[in-house]
């Protein structure tokens, strides 16, 4: 790409310094959006970079592209896309931790492949004259866009139309679900706990003492151990339980931090307080 | 500067999608990161119509919108309603395909 | 006169299609419609043969032609009768002794609910024994040898109830076929010497073709004789066949099929006349087997046995005799049809004493019979005179005849052979003793004792009152035997039988009205032998007084012991057949269970296991491949995203060339 | 143009195999009888082409001949010499029997067991082979000869796999295990000695230019067609493998033992007395016509194997404990007598084979079918489980040891006449060979005489005391073919008259001659 192959076209300064900044921007946007844990945040890193682009789009004259970029995209899909992420768990943050043997390696593999490929391909692509669309938004980008949708690509928009129809159809069928059998009274359903004689009793409330009573902390059972039985099934397939074991003894700490300071006394080891297995490490 | 790094862009943008597609169990970010591709894909689309002066390329990715918009809406659906059936939006979990 | 031929066959054969067709509801008459139709075959003999002696000796020979059987290129097989002066003699032994046997089995057979079947094939051994010798050319008497191997095998495992029957009948079967064996290879080496293998032609071309291959055809034929006439080596299954009915015994096993060996090698007497070789085998055979035979005989408790050790020893005679070549086909043919007579009548006479006797076969259980069964005695006595070669007897005359060829045949051989000879006589006349007195003489050792001994081999008495004549005795056969004489139905062809074996012999052979009967068909020349005949004759007259003599000192003057003595070494050996069964179970029985065993292992993991094996590699192999199935979209995904990387390799290369 | 009579006799079966099929489910017996009917109209046909055929007349008679497909001038050539005439009238002759023996053997199995049997299915399969191996038997075109070739695998292998025998000791799962292993080994066998014959037949066609038989065979004797030693024998290999797995010959043999043992008795009747045919026929008929060099090259080694096959089929068979490998070995047997005498090149020999191929079609019929009866009766196939039949069915033993009798050829029944045809046109030419196979019939009295001694002599088994004896049905099975082995065995002319014209023929386009006598003895 030297100079004398663009003669026919450069772009202001302006637009270079913004490309680089702004591509920057998306490029690690991109790399959030597959590297975060937890779903939200690819949301959000995906939402960012696609406000980048739209912001690219903009800048290559495509303006109408460029607000249906933010309104419809971002706006919108994305939206679509934090609902069902709130559906299955905000929180709720995957494992990177590979499962299948080679997968990472092969995967990265094939992407640095395809990408060097593509560079190379698009290197070696004479891509010479750029006649900007200056001529083509001569009269209004929206208006070139529309007179091109209504004539040379109206059966293919219209095709769309029906598309989307068919989307819209589609998703409410497969999320819709029919109520095959009568919902049990909650009669049945005891009669049908003693039937099968486990949790003969309702099952315990979560919580532990009187701070912790939030819905997400497992309740402790006689013998003190944690019963997920206690949260709430949803919470339980987020992975959302919050664990409070260790809660307690910085209380305690804290406790007896206050105390000294008030009586002046030399701070005692917290090792002395520190459980056994802490005081193992 | 030229306008080529815009498709360098892009070119980068959807390795880095598709990447992510391999590598991700969450359907959900699957999905995000197919969005990812498209939206390379459109920006490469705008380029073009730029480098060629029409606004071919503009429409192109104009019903590119539509159809993700469309496969987004059915795509979510899927998962949805596999998050209710096997409480998991794990690709891997839906692995019945095997012998 | 042709026509009547086929009748001799058809009759009989008639007979067995509508009495195993026929069903239960032929059960009532089925005996009597079997009697009657060898008796009509026997009559159309008899026509025949007036007919034959009607003509000249030179045109005594008449032919049949019914129909073309194979034709296939230069292979011509028909369906012709030939009726000789040989085969009109075999036809006349086989109708008659056969038609008193049919008479007997009515009365032997009577309680015997399968007795339909029995005369059944009786018929079809008599339609192929008659084919066997009527036929015109060697396949045709392979067909009626066949047959009566068949009817053989059918007969002595009548009782199939008795395991041992079974077998008897299977080792019979086999034993024959690998004489068939020789027969059929015999056939096809005619064949490409010939371009025929229809008596004519062969016989009256023996001179255009070398020795060797003179020899090789006879050699196949004595092989063949061998397995019939069970001549050693292939002697094993007719002392097995005493499974079957005595009827059949004395009809199969004694008077006929066993000699149709005899018959072979007669009616090929041109062959074997130009195959020294094969002669001198044939001698050997007959030497050896009618010595065998005869020691076999001296040993056996078994009175069925015992008689068929004499059989065996005495077609050896025959045998013999027809491997002197000219000098001996008559005679071994007039003993032949006299040992016909003769052992047909003991063999009645032990059914009769066995029907007398709860089926009893231990001759140690036999003793002072003769008082009980009179005529039995007296027409047994006669067959043993006859058999010893009592002088005026027929066995006197036709075996004394052969010990003169024997001798006649000059030089060493002459020598050996005919010594052979005068000692199987005085053997023969000592075991045949020792049946005698066994049976008719000395004290009563049936009494007071159950007539069912432990160390019996067979399982023939519990066996037989299932089936055969002991039915009715069923209840009494643990019990003590009340000997008895047998109906007249029974009696009757013993006694006409003894007749024949007392003046047969006499009348063939006053004034070699015999010799001149034959002479056209078989040849005739009279050998020099160095012993006039009187002399031979004296011999053989101190040999039989010998043998009596010894026979008398062992079991007339002491009593008979009731369990077999331990026995010298050479009874012990006898008692086993000369250990020949022995070699056969172990080197051909065993060795073929374990060749076949190894063979279907072979089969199994070899032949199949290559095949199986080459699937399961297959198998092995997609199940790696399967591996790659693994149900994940991301791995899917992978390869796609892979492919599409190559895709996209490929054309960046296609635009770089 | 005349009556198309070959196409007929082998449409007919093929409508009725379609409308066997049609047949409501309801309608059970029905289909049987239509089946029977059919087969029946078969024969009659068959017997027509039978009264027809002028055996003194050209060699191929009755032909047929429409363009089919015209790109590679595959043409529906059909017409038949002497031997295919003898085959077609077996094949149309044993069906009926065939249908009639196994009349329940497709009827849904007692509750309790879940398979399902399609009766009609049963029936219409064994119509539709009869019409594959008529058509093959009758074509006169490679290409055509070769599809049907082909074709007939695809029913024998539901027939194989779909109608086991009710009997198995291990039970029914274990029996539908087997019977599938036996289906799929069948079709692999044959599938791949097709293959080859396919690459052979492509080969013929790019070397002649045509697929017609009777072009190709002409061209060859009069020299016009040409071909390079390497690419005859090549050829040649290609099409004897096919027809060599088919016969079965040693060792490729090891399929029929399965597929016999799986099948029911009607089928494996089917397999042996019907199908394997197809690949004896074709050797004579095409390995011979087509390319007589390379058959007189291979002729040794094919001798040998022919040989082993006759001595090792028959030392198997002694070794079996299953009634029905028994037979199948046997079969083996058989079979390497009817290759040995095709591959003697003397008229006796292919004479003898040619009648043997139908003898041994008749007899294995009544052997294995009264086995069947027997097999029925009892449950089991195993030897051991059996004995003292011949007390309480008596009639079920007489026609089991006919057949046994005609399967170790004993003279007065038909196969006899072939096998010493055979035998005596091998001795000739190869005395060694024909004398070591000799020693088969002995091997044959052998397996034959021990089969009936441990099943049918001997003290009564409980198990078989009740057992009764043949129905009607049955006898009108058993009977006829019982009286035709008769027939032929004393009266073998109709069929020789037939036959050998066209073995003259096959002689002449081998170049060979009888070897002549040593003396012209014979008048």
């Amino acid at each position: 790409m030297t100079a004398q192959h663009l003669a026919a076209y450069t772009t202001s300064t302006g637009e270079a310094f913004q490309f680089w900044v702004l591509g920057t921007v998306a490029v690690v946007g991109a790399l959030c959006t597959v590297f975060m844990r937890r779903a939200v945040h690819s949301a959000l890193c995906l939402a960012g970079t696609m406000i980048v682009l739209a912001v690219f789009y903009l800048a290559n004259g495509a303006y109408f592209l460029g607000i249906v970029q933010i309104v419809v995209y971002t706006g919108a899909i994305m939206m679509l896309f934090l609902f069902v992420v709130m559906l299955v768990g905000v929180t709720a943050a995957d494992s990177l931790k590979e499962t299948i043997k080679g997968q990472r390696w092969l995967a990265l593999l094939c992407g640095i492949g395809f990408g060097v490929l593509l560079f190379a391909g698009i290197g070696n692509a004479s891509l010479t004259e750029f006649n900007g669309t200056g001529q083509a938004n001569a009269n209004g980008n929206v208006e070139g866009l529309a007179s091109l949708i209504f004539t040379k690509y109206v059966f293919a928009f219209e095709i769309t139309g029906a598309l989307l129809i068919t989307a819209a159809v589609g998703a409410m069928v497969l999320t819709h679900r029919e109520r095959t059998e009568r919902a049990r009274t909650q009669r049945e359903l005891s009669e049908q706990r003693v039937r099968e004689g486990k949790h003969v009793p309702p099952l315990p409330a979560p919580g532990v003492y009187a701070r912790h009573n939030a819905v997400d902390i497992a309740g402790l059972l006689p013998d003190g151990t944690p019963s997920e039985l206690t949260v709430s099934k949803t919470l339980r397939e987020r992975g959302q339980i919050r664990d409070v074991s260790a809660e307690a003894l910085n209380d305690l700490r804290a406790l007896e931090q206050r105390a000294e300071e008030r009586l002046e006394r030399t701070a005692i080891e917290p090792a002395t307080f520190k459980r056994p297995e802490e005081a193992s490490k | 500067m030229n306008p080529v790094n815009y498709l360098y862009l892009a070119a980068l943008l959807f390795t880095i999608g598709a990447t992510g597609v391999l590598i991700r169990r969450n359907a959900i970010v699957v999905f995000m990161c197919i969005e990812l591709m498209l939206n390379a894909c459109n920006l490469a689309f705008v380029a073009f119509s730029r480098m060629h002066g029409n606004l071919d390329g503009q429409i192109i990715a104009f019903f590119t919108m539509v159809v993700a918009a469309a496969e987004v809406v059915v795509g979510l659906a899927i998962i949805v309603s596999l998050f209710r059936t096997r409480h998991s939006a794990s690709v891997d979990d839906a692995s019945l395909m095997k012998l | 006169m042709e026509n009547l031929i086929a009748l001799l066959i058809a009759a009989p054969l008639l007979g067995a299609a509508v009495l195993l067709v026929g069903g239960r509801r032929l059960d009532a008459v089925g005996h009597w419609i079997g009697t009657f139709l060898s008796a009509a075959s026997f009559v159309f003999g008899l026509i025949l043969f007036a007919d034959l002696l009607g003509k000249d000796a030179e045109h005594r020979t008449l032919t049949q032609h019914l129909w073309t059987w194979i034709s296939v290129g230069g292979f011509q097989a028909d369906v012709t009768f030939r009726l000789d002066q040989l085969s009109m003699t075999f036809v006349l032994l086989i109708t008659g002794v056969g038609s008193l046997i049919h008479l007997y089995s009515v009365g032997y057979m009577e309680h015997d609910e399968r007795r339909r079947r029995f005369f059944g094939y009786l018929n079809l051994f008599l339609a192929a024994m008659l084919l066997l010798v009527l036929a015109d050319n060697y396949l045709l008497l392979y067909v009626g040898w066949e047959g009566v191997g068949l009817a053989s095998y059918l007969l002595i495992g009548f009782w199939q109830h008795k395991p041992s029957a079974a077998t008897a009948a299977k080792k019979a079967f086999l034993v024959n076929r690998v004489g068939d064996m020789g027969l059929s290879i015999a056939i096809m080496l005619m064949f490409t010497t010939f371009g025929s293998f229809a008596f004519g032609p062969v016989l009256s071309h023996t001179g255009d073709t070398s020795e060797g291959k003179l020899t090789a055809i006879g050699l196949m034929l004595l092989l063949a004789a061998c397995g019939k006439s069970a001549q050693v080596p292939l002697q094993s299954w007719l002392g097995d066949a005493m499974e079957g009915p005595t009827p059949v015994s004395a009809l199969i096993h004694a008077a006929t099929m066993v000699t149709a060996g005899v018959y072979l090698i007669v009616r090929s007497g041109a062959i074997f006349n130009a195959a020294p070789d094969a002669q001198l085998a044939v001698t050997v055979v007959g030497a050896v087997t009618l010595l065998f035979g005869a020691i076999v005989g001296c040993a056996k408790d078994d009175i069925k046995k015992a008689l068929a050790g004499s059989t065996m020893s005495q077609i050896g005679y025959m045998v013999l005799a027809a491997g002197l070549g000219p000098i001996g086909y008559v005679f071994a043919i007039m003993h032949l049809v006299t040992h016909g007579f003769f052992k047909a009548g003991l063999f009645l006479g032990a059914g009769s004493v066995m029907h007398g006797m709860n089926d009893e076969v231990d001759m140690r259980k036999y003793g002072g019979l003769r008082k009980y069964m009179p005529v039995t005695f007296i027409t047994f006595g006669l067959g043993y005179l006859a058999i010893i070669g009592f002088p005026g007897l027929s066995g006197f005359f036709s075996k004394d005849k052969i010990i003169e060829a024997a001798f006649a045949k000059g030089g060493t051989e002459g020598w050996i052979l005919g010594g052979a000879a005068l000692l199987g006589a005085a053997i023969t006349a000592f075991y045949m003793t020792r049946v005698m007195l066994m049976t008719f003489f000395g004290e009563e050792r049936w009494r007071d004792r159950p007539t069912r001994s432990p160390e019996e081999p067979s399982a023939e008495p519990a066996a037989a009152h299932q089936g055969g004549a002991a039915s009715g005795h069923a209840a009494a056969a643990t019990g003590e035997p009340h000997p008895h004489e047998s109906p007249k139905i029974m009696t009757i062809p013993m006694v006409v039988l003894a007749v024949g074996s007392v003046f047969g012999g006499a009348f063939f052979s006053l004034g070699d009205r015999f010799l001149h009967w034959l002479e056209p068909v078989t040849g005739h020349s009279e050998g020099d032998s160095p012993l006039s005949a009187a002399t031979v004759t004296g011999a053989t007259m101190v040999c039989l007084v010998v043998g009596v003599a010894i026979a008398w000192a062992q079991y007339g003057r002491k009593p008979v012991p009731a369990l077999a003595p331990r026995g010298s070494l050479l009874t012990r050996a006898a008692r086993r057949d000369l250990y020949q069964d022995d070699f056969n179970h172990v080197v051909l029985v065993r060795g073929g269970e374990h060749l076949t065993r190894s063979l279907v292992y072979v089969d199994h993991t070899l032949v199949d296991g290559v095949v199986n094996g080459t699937a399961a590699g297959f198998g092995g192999l997609s199940g790696r491949l399967r591996r790659l199935q693994n149900g994940f979209v991301r791995s899917y995904a992978v390869s796609m995203f892979g492919g599409a990387a190559l895709l996209v390799a490929a054309t960046l290369l296609m635009r770089a060339v | 143009m005349s009556f198309p009579l070959l196409t007929a006799t082998a449409a007919l079966p093929a409508l009725g195999a379609v409308a066997t099929a049609a047949v409501p489910a309801a309608r059970r017996t029905a289909a049987k009888w239509l089946a029977l009917v059919v087969s029946l109209a078969t024969l009659a046909l068959a017997v027509v082409v039978l009264v027809r055929f002028d055996p003194d007349g050209a060699r191929y008679q009755l032909t047929e001949s429409h363009a089919w497909i015209s790109d590679f001038g595959v043409r529906w050539e059909l017409g038949v010499d002497g031997i295919a005439v003898a085959l077609v009238a077996l094949t149309a002759l044993l069906v009926p029997f065939i249908v009639l023996a196994g009349w329940h053997d497709a009827d849904p199995l007692e509750t309790g067991s879940r398979r399902w049997r399609p009766t009609q299915g049963f029936f219409a399969l064994i119509l539709a082979v009869e019409a594959m191996v008529i058509v093959s038997f009758e074509a006169t075109d490679v290409f055509v000869f070769y599809i049907f070739f082909e074709a007939m695998l695809i029913p024998m292998y539901f027939l194989i796999g779909g109608f086991g025998d009710r009997a198995h000791e291990h039970g029914e799962k274990a029996a539908a295990t087997q019977r599938s292993y036996a289906a799929v080994k069948f079709l692999l066998y044959n599938l791949v000695g097709g293959l080859l014959m396919l690459a052979a037949v492509i080969g013929l066609y790019v070397v002649a230019g045509n697929f017609s038989l009777t072009e190709i065979a002409e061209a060859r004797a009069n020299g016009s067609l040409h071909m390079a030693t390497d690419t005859e024998r090549w050829l040649f290999l290609g099409f004897f493998f096919a027809f060599a797995v088919k016969a079965p010959l040693w060792p490729l043999h090891t399929w029929l033992p399965n597929a016999m043992q799986e099948s029911t008795a009607p089928v494996a009747v089917l397999i042996t007395a019907v199908v394997d045919k197809v690949g004896t026929f074709a050797m004579l008929r095409y390995c011979l016509q087509l390319f007589p060099e390379a058959s007189k090259w291979a002729t040794p080694v094919i001798l040998v194997l022919a040989l082993i096959s006759i001595i090792y089929g028959a030392l198997l068979a002694v070794g079996q404990r299953d009634i029905k490998r028994l037979v199948a070995y046997a079969s083996i047997s058989h079979f390497g007598f009817i290759v040995m005498g095709i591959f003697a090149m003397t008229s006796q020999g292919q004479s003898g084979a040619t009648l043997y191929m139908v003898n041994h079609g008749i007899s294995t019929a009544a052997l294995m079918l009264v086995a069947g009866f027997l097999i029925s009766r009892r449950g089991s196939r195993l030897i051991a489980d059996y004995g003292g039949v011949q007390k309480v069915a008596p009639v079920l033993a007489g026609t089991f040891l006919i057949g046994g009798l005609a399967t170790l050829s004993l003279p007065g029944l038909a196969p006899f006449v072939s096998e010493f045809l055979v035998l005596v046109g091998t001795f000739t030419r190869h005395p060694a060979i024909g004398v070591i196979a000799t020693f088969g019939i002995v091997l044959a009295a052998l397996y034959t005489l021990v089969l009936y001694q441990r099943t049918m002599t001997g003290p009564v088994k409980p198990e078989v005391s009740a057992m009764p004896d043949l129905r009607v049905r049955e006898l009108l099975v058993v009977a006829p073919l019982i009286v035709l082995l008769i027939f032929l065995g004393v009266y073998p002319k109709p069929v020789t008259d037939i036959v050998n014209p066209a073995v003259k023929q096959t002689m002449s386009d081998v170049h060979k001659k009888d070897p002549k006598p040593e003396v012209e003895a014979a008048k």
